[in-house]
């Protein structure tokens, strides 16, 4: 029997290159905590992710990871899982990667439910490229790309995800690993498609939201039913608070299940190789 | 009798035009005759002309589409006036004798075909196969067949159906036969030998040597002409225990091919220049990442979206050059149907072998062309698999260990301690982020050291006809059939011509080209394109003066045109001609 | 004064190459209608359109038109309008064009509210590539692609839109152009960015939706109140029925209106090339 | 007292090592000395080696970031290690005592910089500045100016920061004055003259060039090292009464800034190598639908992710072959900081005359650098506006009109009468859908032809130094600084030496070029690229034997670089080297 694995097995030799502050330590130190509760093996686990401080990620752990490029984290994920539905995969990134150049690839991962856990770090900013405006950004706050303030509306994440179709919907805070850790294990823990909404500051590049801004506006979700998909919308669209955990959760056949039955119809009748080429005969 | 004959059908797309030629091309070849076909339709589902052309021998192997038609149907007035300058003195024209009437041609054969649909058969939609009876008829096919093909190609819908197609084709027979004098000029020899033949597209030899190859994952986004080789992944692959993805983009098929292929599986995508273009930033990162994978382009007519039913050959400059920043690849070009079988293999041992992207280049006449091809020896071909790290002992994988070849050990993930990070941010050997500029250097001179090896491997040129003399051909990919033809009848006349077909484009084969270059005295390079592409490139290695002789109008080169070129060089002469002359103006 | 236009205004010579019976003939009709009860000045009127059979909508009218590449309809338009305000400015595509390739694009136009009306037909299918799965392609129905059974779920372009933040979201059908036309009306009329979903079969691939079947599961949208957002995700959500009509119009600022502020702002310090210049003298 | 001085700070990211060099940089100009700056820095926010160097001059115009350092500023061990091998006799070294100890350095000037910051000013964070005024009391800087500037920077920030940073300058200025002796060799000499000058980046350049080119428009999605356009822009051009948008990928970007120029305005993108590989397809649409864009490319390392922070001239190919099928684009590079703003009045200047989309090649180290330069005389720079068409008189408007120079009349959205559809099909002159072969082929020649004319536009071309002789060099964009450094020293030397620049790449200037080569024995291309992507361009049109002399390793090439390799050239002599050899070798 494998020893039970300590938070160093999770761990990879390169020191984190974040700001000191930065929300991202605070994820990572929910990943770390999410695999340990688990106790999985890091050999099983591939962690992607896409370019951005967030998208560093992956580089600390000692996981396979896959460092792909700008917002390409989900569909390199999905080829992953596809190809190895044995690994638990993981993707990381920023709300840029994910929302605005990676946002088309959203709903398709969603809709499929393929089992991935998807962890999106939104410090409503462009961390790496120092502090542009980004798509979680609020209506009229300022930014090196907005000087005279932000023309568009923020999107909100949850929301939006909830709207995809995703069986397992929440909203975590970098600056609370333990119940971070606890929705990323309960996304691991979910078979299907698994979105994880972290509020995480970039004291960088974004003064105003800091860890104290966001602990003041959020709170916990209480006495919510996670199976009610409206009741979740109304919680995503709540203007009085930003509300933290689980927002849905629902059983449904993930991709994986779904590509199972069809390879189990298809053997019915086997590929081989000679019928093939018989058939053109 | 004919040894061989042509026929070509055209109509407005919707009239079973490509039909009526799929079924006489299936029955006859698989009564062992040879085929080659060639098809345009119009980029509109309904409306516009539509054109299929079969090309039939009983002497085996058909090199190209060939020239003017021996029958020519045609359904309406628009083909008409498309291919009027194609009717000779014997030259045999069905045509719809109430759509309109001919100038001029040598044997007339008016059949009133959508009134025998309508009022004989009672379905206006069997006009088609009417007409097929009456080729039927001309030719002498094999009826049994043609029946057998109608019968599995209406299987499912339904047996009255079955019936009225079945007497349709009867009546086109039989209208013939009670109309029209017997004509054996027109009849067809029987095929000379019994083959162990297969009949086959380019795309689906595409899709055959995939899963012979081992390509067991597939993500794709429809797209002309290249749709079909995804529709028949997702219908073949799952029984292999295969995985075929139609994603939400052709951005998204190439990073979850690359995905997929970094956990283990043989990986492909299949698209067409606007898809193509569209993956250029992740070709890229499978170059940097080391991932191996193989993209069929399968090219029409450009830029932008162009004419997408037609052919060309001008997406070279993008596999070559398509990307950011200097990532090596592999450009690989099959030169008829029978090597898309052979190249598609190839295209995937190059890119297990080397870790890095392939690009399989076809285009839209070689990838709905099908072709009579002997049948694969499935225990002769030789499978790559990827060279897997063993024995880790608890070490970090240097997965990106310099290596002599440039080729590292690789783990998947789930490999026992094989743990490593894919990335496309500059390295060290384990993976992790480097930007000193010596190792920058180093990586690079590794990654390229790569096509060091690749340009040496074997079988990769082709070559026929003369291998000195006055002119010699370089071409690639769907006009090589065409070249071959011409330089066999050129030879023929008595004219030293050979051609050299590179099928790995890039790296450039400098030393097989240079040689043959050295052997002629005149070097001639067609392509369908406008800027003469392979020309382009070959003169980046090689320093040679060539003629390049485009042809950019969204079809194919004929045998004739390839000719009389060839025989316009040779009376040019070669001393009244410099080389410099040509290359001085080829571009410009 | 301008003599009152008549249907032909608005037509061009070229003849629409559909196949006979197709949806896409009715959401012309739509458009052309639109424009005629608006009495627009077709050299005023600016439509887009991606890749598909129902990119071709275009060709098929006098007004000034780009047909531009897959995908890509939404973003260009969006060019268009910024340089050109005084244009009227539609968008029209397939459900695989808006939702696959172009999805990406639909919640950045959207929260920025810019005033471009967006027609997508749906025909659950690619047409002009002969009968592919499409995003809103239903679970389990088979297509080339998809041999085996669509093994993921359909979007739902009107929840999505929705959840976008989209200031105008309806719902037509091109078996109804008079509903149809009055949509587009409002949708042209609205200050802001609409979006009208048409259901238009594809009766040549897509043998499931016709005519028929789509009169058979619509219905008019009834005593709902466009304003309620909530109401009408509801409506959208609602799972015994397609509802057509009007889901949601909101009164917002466009994104037009937003760059005639930052104009305004910006003029009081008017840009002025020497001045720039000495700034770095 | 020194003429000309060249000062090197390097320390970790974050330690406000690029901040001082911009303060000290800025002081120095603004009292009319000329400077020449470079900088790298890590790709992470915080940590990781950064480095900032000005090369000053009482002179005239700075032409290279030059060699080694006359001061050296160093503000921890890993900065030292990096920098070591500069260190010569007359370095005068500045560093932190209580980071680590240098092994050697002629004048050492150890200073407790972040002791000084923490006890003596109470705020770490000014140990830069304490630095800064070391820096000026050595150098004799202009104090006024540099107070004036460190004011100016943290005005935003409140009267008490700027008390502290101006504490801090005086302490580390008398910390100097005190501890050290006097060395008047490091002090500058007063400016030669006074001048119009003005100083900036090359992107601001660019963008104080298109601004008067009349670009009214940018759409664009940050990435480094671009992002500063689309800020700068997002500033200025509102008062313009422009728009600038930051869209939500680099495909929206070019989308829209082809919508925007359809419907009448000059608009650009701005981008760096993974955002310009996803512009791929569009710049097809570009091409074929005629619409007049620019977009700007900063290079940095590639491929893929590969060195976002650090310099590269390898998007070269890419600009040029960046498409599936062949639709003609003008690549245009400039040569300096000076440059880039011509060049970006060109860019947009041939994009409006030719209908087509223009792209401009910077790369890091040129985007990023600082330079003084002659203020541009606006009323002397002149814009081309689109040839609208006019007499429209209700006939349909030929969009795409064959003509001779195969530039077409345009109408804009909402000219009366005008209306036309811009299409990625090919179509018609009309803009109809069409796909006879006779006008697909009109079509091609007549958008190439456009290029016909574009290549003998006047002024994109620039030589220096011998106009025949031994050496030739051809080079482009940010290394032609460093070249004609080094050809005005290997002139000095007696060596003869020339050098071409050309501006516009693509199409090739082969009339020049090839006039060029003829006077030379040898011809050297020094380019920032693992393959040498100049080289092989040059040779697809020029015939001639290049020896490219390629450098990968994310940093500029040094003046003495190309000095050395000249004078290697000179000394392997005429005869002994054969120029194929060269032409053999260089891609292999
Ligand atoms: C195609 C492409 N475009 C742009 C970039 C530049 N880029 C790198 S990270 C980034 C955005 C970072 O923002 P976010 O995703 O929110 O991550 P954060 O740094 O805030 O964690 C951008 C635009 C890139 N690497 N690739
Ligand atoms: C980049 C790119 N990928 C693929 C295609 C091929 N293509 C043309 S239309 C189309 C989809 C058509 O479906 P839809 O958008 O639903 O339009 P419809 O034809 O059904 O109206 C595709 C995949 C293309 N033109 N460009
Ligand atoms: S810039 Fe912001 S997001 Fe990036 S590492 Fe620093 S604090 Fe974190
Ligand atoms: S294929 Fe379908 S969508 Fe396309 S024109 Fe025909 S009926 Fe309409
Ligand atoms: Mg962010
Ligand atoms: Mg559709």
């Amino acid at each position: 029997m494998q020893p039970q694995r300590t938070a160093n097995d999770y761990k990879s030799d390169l020191k984190p290159v974040w700001c000191p502050g930065c929300g991202d330590f605070g994820v990572l130190k929910g990943v770390y905590e999410a695999m340990l509760n688990l106790q999985l093996d890091p050999d099983k686990v591939a962690i992607v992710s896409g370019i951005g401080c967030s998208g560093r990620l992956p580089y600390f752990t000692k996981c396979y990871s896959f460092h792909s490029v700008h917002g390409r984290s989900l569909p390199t994920a999905m080829g992953i899982k596809l190809a190895n539905p044995e690994l638990t995969v993981l993707a990381a990134g920023g709300d840029g990667d994910g929302f605005a150049i990676g946002g088309g690839h959203i709903p398709h991962v969603a809709r499929k439910n393929i089992d991935i856990t998807y962890i999106v770090m939104d410090n409503e900013i462009y961390g790496l490229t120092k502090g542009q405006v980004a798509p979680t950004s609020p209506l009229s706050q300022s930014y090196s790309t907005a000087p005279f303030g932000n023309l568009e509306s923020g999107i909100d994440p949850v929301a939006l995800v909830l709207s995809y179709g995703a069986t397992y919907v929440a909203r975590g805070f970098s600056g609370d690993p333990g119940m971070l850790a606890e929705l990323i294990q309960k996304g691991i823990e979910h078979k299907g498609f698994s979105f994880i909404h972290v509020l995480s500051p970039c004291p960088t590049f974004n003064k105003v939201v800091t860890f104290k801004s966001i602990r003041a506006k959020t709170q916990a979700v209480h006495g919510h039913d996670p199976t009610d998909l409206r009741k979740a919308l109304d919680l995503a669209l709540d203007s009085n608070a930003i509300h933290l955990g689980v927002f849905y959760q629902m059983e449904k056949k993930s991709y994986n299940d779904r590509w199972q039955e069809v390879w189990d119809q298809a053997s019915q009748k086997p590929g081989n190789l000679e019928d093939l080429l018989q058939r053109y005969a | 009798m004919k040894k061989e004959v042509l026929v070509r059908v055209g109509g407005e797309g919707g009239e079973g035009v490509i039909s009526t030629g799929e079924i006489l091309t299936q029955a006859l070849a698989r009564s062992s005759y040879d085929v080659f076909t060639y098809r345009t339709y119009p980029a509109e589902i309904k409306g516009g002309y539509a054109m299929f052309q079969v090309r039939i021998s009983t002497q085996g192997p058909v090199p190209s589409a060939g020239e003017n038609p021996d029958l020519l149907v045609l359904f309406n007035r628009e083909a008409y006036e498309n291919n009027a300058s194609l009717i000779e003195k014997d030259t045999l024209l069905i045509y719809d004798s109430q759509e309109f009437e001919p100038q001029e041609a040598c044997f007339p054969y008016a059949i009133p075909l959508g009134k025998i649909a309508r009022e004989q058969i009672g379905n206006p939609l069997t006009k088609n196969i009417v007409c097929l009876g009456a080729i039927s008829q001309i030719l002498g096919a094999p009826m049994d067949r043609v029946r057998e093909i109608l019968r599995s190609k209406f299987a499912s819908k339904g047996d009255l159906l079955i019936e009225k197609n079945l007497l349709a084709l009867e009546t086109g027979w039989k209208y013939v036969q009670e109309n029209f004098p017997a004509r054996p000029e027109f009849r067809l020899e029987s095929p000379s030998r019994k083959k162990d033949d297969i009949v086959v597209s380019g795309n689906q030899a595409i899709c055959l040597g995939a899963v012979v190859a081992g390509c067991r994952a597939m993500f794709g986004y429809p797209i002309t002409p290249a749709s079909d080789i995804l529709e028949w992944m997702s219908r073949e692959l799952p029984r292999f225990q295969g995985i075929v993805v139609q994603t939400e983009d052709e951005i998204a098929a190439l990073s979850a091919t690359i995905g997929a292929s970094y956990a283990g599986k043989k990986s492909m995508t299949a698209t067409s220049g606007p898809g193509f273009s569209l993956m250029t930033e992740l070709m890229g990162l499978a170059s940097m990442a080391e991932i191996p994978v193989v993209v069929v382009d399968s090219q029409r007519s450009g830029p932008s979206t162009g004419m997408p039913t037609k052919t060309e050959q001008s997406d070279l400059n993008l596999a070559v050059y398509g990307a950011h920043g200097e990532g090596p690849r592999i450009v690989i070009a099959p030169m008829d149907v029978e090597d898309c079988f052979y190249q598609a293999v190839q295209a995937f041992n190059m890119a297990e072998k080397y870790q890095l992207p392939v690009v399989l280049l076809t285009d839209q006449s070689l990838s709905q062309r099908t072709q009579t091809i002997p049948r694969p020896i499935l225990s002769q071909i030789s499978v790559v698999q990827r060279s897997r790290a063993i024995h880790l002992n608890g070490e970090a994988l240097k997965r990106y260990a310099i290596t002599e070849d440039g080729v590292s050990p690789v783990s998947l993930p789930g490999d026992p301690g094989g743990r490593y990070i894919a990335t496309g941010l500059e390295h060290d050997e384990e993976g992790n982020p480097q930007y000193d500029p010596e190792i920058h250097e180093q990586m690079m001179a590794k990654r390229f050291k790569k096509l060091e090896k690749a340009v040496e491997e074997p079988r990769f040129v082709a070559q026929y006809g003369a291998e000195s003399g006055e002119i010699g051909i370089i071409c690639w990919g769907s006009t090589a059939g065409v070249v071959r033809e011409a330089v066999e009848e050129a030879q023929a006349e008595g004219l030293s011509v050979g051609t050299l077909i590179p099928k790995m484009l890039y790296p450039v084969r400098s030393r097989e080209i240079s040689q043959f270059v050295s052997c002629f005295r005149k070097i001639l390079v067609p392509e369908l394109n406008f800027t003469g592409q392979l020309a382009t490139l070959i003169r980046t290695q090689v320093s040679v003066d060539l003629i390049s002789y485009t042809k950019c109008q969204g079809v194919p080169f004929t045998p004739v045109e390839i000719l009389a070129k060839i025989r316009e060089l040779h009376e040019l002469g070669g001393d009244s001609l410099e080389r410099q002359k040509y290359a001085a103006t080829a571009n410009s």
